[in-house]
């Protein structure tokens, strides 16, 4: 079973030589710290920043130089500021190839939930409906099951949409799954999962196909 | 050059009332309007609509406004971080409209520009395109979204002159200047007013034909959310 | 009677304090040299340019610097640069008061025609259209009759229209006008032109209310 | 750093193709691609679709395609001070689609941007709506306009960097910036591509990620149309 860290881990290995990312608040964001150093990958902020860096050091943060997470952060050498009209002309015409971002609920059609819980919790969606409508390549990050135990890879989503038939694939605690033909097809167990075990977790329509590998992290 | 420097908060403030509704800049706590903020708290005037992508923290920011209990509706992509907000909303007191980010900044874009309304592909198939016009256009739906409209635009900038031309910086910049000329009036304050021809023309973010007031802001304490840095190796 | 320069002279006289103003090729871009220089005025140009001053020293012209009837020109202290998309935000948001442009013709209703002659010449709308269906202020500097005589003040204009029910204020080398009501009301004579004159040269409704005071120029 | 530098016009203009629909900034002769125009004659592409808010000069920028016959179809707002186009417009050789030029800007944005239209009052009530959707907000009448689509934006700016970031300057700006990222492949051509790193990031008008290929221009012309000056007094 992995931790967020490794699901960040196999995520990065999504991310290909020439790609313009977008990491949402949470797992997403720790993906950058595994993408390979051979390939070339600049990361997009939707508060207006190309080409962010790592933290700073401590004494040179600048508040004014910040991720969508809110977090202190650098830049890049070939880095750009913009406002948020540009930003979103990046996210929404299609320019940005890769959104990464958390999930509540993930349905077998492709629809996502992650922005409210009716009566409870309403942080907003953010810059996620800009991003699930327009991205055509959405893997979401997120735990395969809530605090009970209950499946969060659903027939069907009970919270209110954030996007609907958008996500390509889903890396959780258990396993890589892709979204095709409204069904989840299993792709990769994480190490030491069972296939009963992610069947067992996994509300909606799982598709096994032949022999499931294990992750190579 | 049409000047339109004022001297100072209370003036570039004046015309102000209650039931108004306002834009204000900023991401989080970067890049607000910070003496605008403080100088609507100080007016007490109420029952307002705000426009933002955030509400502030509990103790600064929107949260001020909202503690003050000065805000009627708010307007934003993104409200957490903020206890006072959520009571006020769980609660109904506080009206909340959510809009996604992408979609908010062109709603600002659109009332800058001159359009009516436009079409984008944000929030279809959710609860923000309901009761909202949809339509498809190359096989792929839209939500058609109306322009805003606002009394005043708040917006802080960086540096700035009496021709109200605006540079911002970093990510500071954000919202602010789809703000400008967005609203019948856009309020700047500036860190540095600095003489007019000293700002390299190529390099203006916002032309000050969209700011109608500009002054010199005070006492920034452009507070940082999220602290996070990594260790010196 | 004005020449061109007469008419640019008694369009200043509309310019006021505070105030931003397109000025179209031709004779409205003359306006510029006649405004009163106790009052604050910027220019625009719709290639994207706000703070436009006067013509460069000769040997100080710059190619990267042109106004939108392509002339070599320089900027004021506080001018900007901005892109063509942002110039006609300027305009369609209405941040810009004034726009003066010449015509091929003017109806009483207030449409303006000055684009095209089917067949003959087709030199294109440039950014008249966008101007002329934006601003609620616009005053057409012409000349009150062709080459042959011939009205160009009417009561419906004949050749394709630039905008419908725009323009505010006609100014010839023979009156000022204003346009309300589906009707031309007579303002101005120019110096030594009579009602009757202008009368003759007007094929749109003219009304003549009461004694016309000739121009002061 | 994504890298987009390429060597020459050459490498720039690969997948070139008969046929096929541009987008090319400048405004007149200010800020045109120069060195993508004359490779495009060379290639001698035909039946090309160019939009382009001018078309030239009788033997300067795209009146060089027009002389050699590469061009179909025309899309621009004033098409004046050029013989041969006219020629050709009158004769039936050439197809012209006049927009107005804030339209032609938009729709440029627009594909940049991911709408797919967008509502406009330019040309309500001429030629230009005929057949086109019209539509009343707030009493006002619009036009609905959908977003180009090109294969290639060719775009020059001043100062470039191998990311693709781009500085314009002055008025050779013009509709440069908005097409870029508005075709499928944009091609930036640059007096000065400068070291990464070297341009600052909050000076940048169009980031990289809007432009596929970036390359150093040579011998640029830059001529000027009407050279107007004053007399020193």
């Amino acid at each position: 079973m992995l931790d967020k860290n490794g699901i960040a881990k196999r995520i990065a290995q999504e991310v290909q030589d020439g790609f313009y990312v977008n990491l949402g608040i949470g797992i997403p964001t720790l993906v950058a710290n595994y993408v390979r150093d051979d390939i070339e990958v600049e990361f997009q902020s939707e508060n207006g920043v190309l080409g962010m860096g790592p933290f700073p050091f401590e004494g040179e943060e600048d508040a004014d130089i910040i991720n969508a997470g809110k977090q202190t952060i650098t830049t890049m050498p070939g880095a750009s500021f913009f406002d948020s009209s540009m930003s979103f002309a990046m996210i929404r015409g299609k320019h940005v190839h890769l959104t990464i971002l958390g999930a509540m609920e993930v349905a077998e059609n492709g629809d996502i939930a992650n922005w409210k819980i009716p009566g409870k919790m309403v942080k907003g969606m953010g810059g996620a409906m800009d991003l699930v409508a327009s991205a055509e390549n959405i893997i979401v990050a997120m735990m395969h099951t809530n605090k009970r135990g209950e499946s969060k890879i659903l027939k069907k989503c009970s919270l209110p949409l954030t996007g609907v038939g958008c996500v390509t694939k889903v890396v959780t605690n258990l396993a890589v799954l892709e979204v095709k033909n409204n069904q989840f097809y299993l792709l990769e167990r994480a190490p030491g999962v069972s296939v009963e075990e992610i069947q067992n977790a996994t509300e909606g329509t799982l598709i096994v196909d032949g022999e499931i590998p294990e992750m190579i992290l | 050059m049409i000047n339109k420097k004022v001297n100072n908060v209370e003036e570039a403030l004046q015309g102000i009332k209650s039931g108004m509704t306002f834009m204000l800049g900023g991401f989080g706590l970067c890049g607000i309007p910070e003496n605008a903020i403080a100088e609507l708290v100080k007016l007490n005037v109420r029952e307002l609509t705000c426009i933002s992508n955030n509400a502030g923290v509990d103790d600064f920011g929107l949260g001020l406004l909202l503690q003050n209990k000065q805000i009627k509706k708010m307007i934003s992509s993104y409200v957490g971080e903020n206890d006072e907000f959520e009571r006020q909303m769980l609660s109904g007191e506080l009206e909340v409209e959510l809009t996604p980010q992408g979609t908010l900044a062109e709603k600002c874009r659109a009332a800058q520009a001159g359009f009516p309304a436009f079409y984008t592909p944000a929030g279809y198939g959710t609860e923000v395109a309901e009761g909202k016009e949809t339509r498809e256009f190359d096989g792929k739906m839209y939500v058609l979204e109306p322009a805003f409209k606002a009394d005043f635009a708040f917006v802080k900038a960086w540096k700035g002159d009496a021709a109200g031309n605006l540079i911002f910086k970093g990510t500071a910049r954000n919202f602010n200047p789809n703000m400008c000329g967005a609203a019948t009036i856009t309020v700047a304050e500036v860190e540095e007013l600095v003489p007019v021809g000293q700002l390299d023309p190529n390099n203006v973010h916002i032309p000050g034909i969209f700011v109608q007031r500009i002054f010199q802001g005070k006492n920034y304490e452009k507070r940082i959310e999220q602290r996070t840095v990594r260790q010196r190796s």
